[in-house]
């Protein structure tokens, strides 16, 4: 099993969420973060005095995954969180050992 | 006179309390990437149209007091023979009554910011209220307040249903009209960032109604006396109103009906608060709050993005306040009544017929008035926002700053 | 005769202001989940009761002025004859009178809202405040604010402090017994989630107060002005007193403390404001704060629930408010004092004992008739939300609405 | 009278509203972990300066009132012969005239909070603000608004430019040089944490400083009208100022350069209030607000950390405003005003002369005394908290207490 | 060394903190986040619009244990954060290659 | 590729993020979130009754690394975190399979 992490701009979960629903996902675990990176952040002015912003809010989601279902996935949330503008953000991929359903104590795939 | 003078002392700063009070009931509905530049508009409308008051609008809107015609001149530019002394017949100083009147047009057009939210630009706002002030509301409150074509009429309108309330909410149409939907309007959520803002909005303009309303009878008497009391039960009654039918139709009774339906009860005694007695003002209030919430649908059925409601509640409640009083308007109450409105004793049609004809004509004069500088605006410098500053958000496009900070540790 | 219809009318405006700063008051101290429903109990008791003072609650109370009796009858029902004149003996017309002790009537019952919070059905309670305020605030009001058999025994309330405060602190009690306590409380933390809130709301009852208790002079005249005086000088002592003894036992002074003790300050002089000089409203606050930071402890003992501490702050506040009166009241303020306090010159102990007795009258009434009330709406409709929508929060539950939205982007 | 006197109750009420209105205000601004640090201040300020208000201020500030001198004495300690009569020639009771000058000895200090924010030990700061309430704001307040010398020589000063704006501005001068830069303090951003508090708290300024300025008339007569129209159009045009700069320096317009251009504009119009016609409350306010923005960059040349700002706003307005007093003082406005502005027909240079020895005296003695107090206590207790209790925030270190809580669920 | 990752229901923090704490354990980091999943989320009407509110309030823990642990640990959550309804959440146990403690510079299972 | 991940003191937030740049990095994700650790939380008092707040204040970072900067990159979290005093926080190191830049479509380290 696998666990995909993706970063993407606010504005773009709805679609992101939606192309995951469709693709048959069960569960999304999503967070507010902040993104520093090649998008510049902005500055802001509070009395005359510019702040360098380096952070811009971005949407952290975590989405576990089969093995099978990784590749499907990481190109539906790539495709729907695409704006082609600088800081679309990052998915990556890493290896889960173990998941377990809480309610129901199921684990391994059939607990996703 | 003392007595008086206290009291529109008190009911201008109450009114001038508003604003705020409205920029955070607006404030708290907004996505929290626009929060600030809804205060942003409502703060700047005061400091930009206080001093517009000063310079011409107060004299194209109270020179030549009670000439029965369309525009109060120039007489008074520059606050020219405005001073401590009181004329008009009032028993007040003149510039008392100017900062009075003041409050009203400072807030009337930052009642249209709830239509226009997180997509017009600052600039084109600041232009379009500005000119609106002076070609539209000024002109009205002429009309209305000031002895002027509509009052002899014979039409009444206590503390402006009409002037405020439906002048707003017609120009707020205009600006839907031109503007277009927000960004993904129809298609994503946008539900209120945080309401509890709203909520405090709330609170705020219903105290600062208090003035608004009694306020209006310019002294500290029995009509002062009778609108407060109108202006506290009509949006109890609006309240209950409106979370009764949310709770017919569905199925919960929600926090922001409460505030939306207390607000809508605030509008529709507004024209009515010093004509009308206690059992009437509940009358209004608990129809006012049900058929604003019906009016809801309105926009869903225009396909118009009116995006925190203003027609629903400040033009739906406005004209249906201006037209209840055709009804209820008691000589009993305040003598300046001359028809009684239908419903009461010795009462007639000709109340109802001025008022339906005072609301029509300031609706169809302020949106057509609207549409079209709204249009002169859009031409020249453009009334809408790029694509990225609405997606990025005002506050931080617009104003380079953001309502909650990440991070401050 | 216009200066104190000004002031009245000011002052109106002020006490309905109050209940909205209540709201946030409570709003920042219950979890983030059950805010908006805090602010919704508060907001809604506005509607509910305006419109059922108008149709009956003012009639119970104000009806039969002055007979010494129990109960005011129902000869103004609909407000029939309450009208722009002045009667009752006063300056100021009924309407106004009327509205302004519409204003008490209305945030008596939502001082409740503190005790019960984050538990009790909504349903439930708009019934319980509807009956109550009709049931036993009407009543108590009428024995002492509307001449009845309490003002006729001859013990003193200037603004409330039985009628409002005792009433209120009482008919907590009752809820908190039926109720039980929280899901989880002594074994979760329940901190506050988020004082500023809270702050904002102290100092919107600092302000409103004003009206309530200088208002009740119904004159803008010196009593009005000791009063003002002493709700100016009582909270500020309390909050000193309060913030005294938690540094004393917990080497802190707190945020939450200071906003605390000026409540329980504004509590305790409000029977006292217009009775007692300048000097023992300092002492009264200072050992009001004191006293209401010890009873804190008195809810740990007897094992009860009140959420945001009503016993503590408004019964305990009201009940010495109430008594301390029998040591200061002053013919040299007010001279409807008859009897002065045991601590002025020519004071006896006349007026403590009417004190004591008015105080533990009122006291027990509203707490019998609570019990009784509360469980017959426990048995017929059920007083408590059910589990999960305690775990979830009454915000999503009840009212299908967050405080605070998620991704609002 | 009856209207005098409900106009000052009102007035009272609405200064005593601008203290929690400042807290926001400023609290909106620091950074999260120290906002409750904020309000506690500012609420504490309440409690302390009413409390000693009473004791012993109001005797030294108002005690001998009329000697021409430099202190009242200790007549009226413990409020001592302040009664509900009317004494002073006025025409309202003395205990509303002490009422409503110790609501203006409790913002005073207040004010300072905003320099010295983050940083300063609650301990210090509370017996800082009481012994600087005493020695230095009681002593000015007698020289000016008493009839002590400053009054004699004919200098004016409608509701406090100098006792309270330049007053509490070179206080906070005193301490900014006693404290020392915040940690972090140009390296690090430290952007406002949350600049709706900022707003609300601006709006709840602009609504009590009428209050403010035009209860300082004492009267509800035309020179209160006058205070309250420039007290309206003053922070309005001053917005418009500060806006223009921005625009023209930054390219931007902000929502906290609105608020803050509001507030400069209502500092700089205190002094004028009630002695200037409504184009020069314009004007001054207009050039306060341009001018406190380019104020703002001296801190950064004399490398001082103020904070919030509190000598850009309210010492560089608090003497701007004095000063243009001595330009725009017209008798035709106000009967008080013997030697009209240098800009007014008849005036000449005399007022002049007066208001800038008064702003450089009251300016002069305060800083002076506030760096000598300061000192003292900074030796004896210190001023300053550890560099822990800067890191982690004053909120949880001195008050045990969080602005918001993490998962209150 | 693994890093389990959980994410509960927000009122069950309480018994999970004070049962890793009974566990033993000596650290957690928690973060609010939104969940998506069977628990099928509320409807929400703001001025008689009903907006589907597909997320649900949730609590991620992280915490990091050796590899002996990890299987007490799950069980420990899971227990603890277990109410038998829909939407009790998910564990996850992934590979963890380095630990650091920043205090003292601390490598491997000591670190944690 | 790996993922750092580091739970670091508020405070420091600006030293680390000026330190990663300097290091050349490209891109950071943050979060806040609240830890719980032997640094012992401190007690919040409302009206008289004491609250345990075992949680403080954390930020959360993460990192994608190729291979070869992680050593390197986790010695300038490390010294731009440490204060020396308890609480300093952690970090650790876990394997990515995959790396995606949204805007790009880039793959592996390349998406970095
Ligand atoms: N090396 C990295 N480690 C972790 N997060 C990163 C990294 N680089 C970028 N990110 C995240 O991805 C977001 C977008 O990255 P950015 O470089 O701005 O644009 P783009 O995705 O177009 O390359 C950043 O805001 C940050 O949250
Ligand atoms: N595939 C998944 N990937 C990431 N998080 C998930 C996934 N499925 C569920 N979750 C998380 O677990 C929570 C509970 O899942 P849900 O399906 O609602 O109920 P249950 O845990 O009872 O199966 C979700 O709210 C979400 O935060
Ligand atoms: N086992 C763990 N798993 C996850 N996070 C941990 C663990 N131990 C500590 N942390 C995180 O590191 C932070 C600091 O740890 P702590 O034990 O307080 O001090 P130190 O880092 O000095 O050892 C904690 O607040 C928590 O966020």
């Amino acid at each position: 099993m696998k666990l995909i992490t993706a970063v993407v701009k606010p504005f773009r979960l709805d679609e992101v969420k939606a192309a995951l629903k469709d693709a048959g996902i069960a569960g999304i675990t999503v967070g507010e973060v902040q993104g520093f990176g090649r998008q510049s952040g902005h500055t802001e002015v509070y009395r005359g005095t510019e702040y360098q912003i380096d952070f811009v809010p971005k949407i952290r989601l975590e989405v576990l995954a089969s093995d099978e279902q990784v590749e499907q996935l990481v190109d539906v949330i790539s495709a729907a969180a695409r704006t082609g503008k600088i800081g679309d953000g990052k998915i990556w991929v890493t290896p889960v050992e173990q998941v377990l359903r809480i309610r129901t104590g199921e684990q391994g795939p059939d607990a996703i | 006179m003392e007595g008086n003078i206290a009291w529109v002392l008190m009911s201008t700063a109450l009114v001038l309390f508003m604003t705020p009070g409205l920029a955070f009931f607006y404030g708290g509905m907004v996505r929290s990437k626009n929060f600030l530049a809804m205060l942003m508009q409502n703060f700047f409308a005061i400091g930009l149209l206080a001093v517009l008051w000063v310079v011409v609008g107060y004299s194209i809107a109270f020179g030549r007091f009670g000439d029965g015609g369309w525009f109060g001149g120039f007489g008074h530019v520059g606050f020219k023979g405005v001073g401590t002394a009181a004329h008009l017949g009032l028993g007040i100083p003149d510039v008392l009554f100017a900062a009075f009147q003041m409050t009203f047009a400072i807030i009337t057009p930052a009642l249209i910011t709830g239509a226009t939210a997180d997509r017009l630009k600052f600039g084109a706002y600041a232009v379009f209220i500005g000119a609106w002030s002076l070609l539209v509301y000024s002109p009205v409150a002429h009309w209305v307040f000031a002895g002027g074509w509509i009052a002899k009429m014979g039409a009444l309108d206590f503390a402006g249903g009409a002037v405020v309330h439906i002048n707003a909410g017609a120009a707020a149409l205009a600006l839907v009209l031109l503007l277009g939907p927000r960004k993904g309007h129809g298609k994503e959520p946008m539900p209120p960032h945080a309401l509890p803002w709203t909520l405090l909005g709330t609170g705020i303009l219903y105290f600062g109604w208090f003035g608004f309303n009694a306020g209006s009878a310019l002294a500290a008497n029995g009509i002062a006396a009778q609108a407060l009391m109108n202006t506290l039960v009509a949006p109890a009654a609006a309240m209950l109103g409106w979370l009764l039918l949310e709770r017919v139709k569905g199925k919960h009774t929600t926090t922001l009906g409460a505030a939306s339906g207390a607000v809508a009860g605030m509008v529709a005694i507004t024209p009515c608060a010093g004509f009308v007695g206690t059992m009437p003002a509940v009358i209004i209030g608990f129809l006012a709050g049900a058929l604003c919430y019906l009016a809801l649908t309105i926009k869903a059925v225009v396909g118009l993005d009116d995006a925190l409601d203003v027609l629903a509640v400040h033009l739906v409640g406005g004209l249906f306040g201006s037209v209840a009083l055709g009804f209820f308007a008691d000589p009993a109450v305040n003598a300046a009544v001359r028809h009684p409105g239908l419903l009461i004793s010795g009462g007639g049609i000709a109340l109802l017929v001025d008022q339906v004809v005072a609301a029509v004509v300031v609706c169809g004069f302020s949106l057509v008035a609207s549409l079209i500088l709204g249009k002169i605006i859009d031409v020249v410098i453009g009334l809408r926002v790029d694509e990225d500053t609405e997606d990025v958000g005002l506050d931080q496009s617009l104003h380079v700053e953001s309502a909650y900070a990440f991070g401050d540790l």
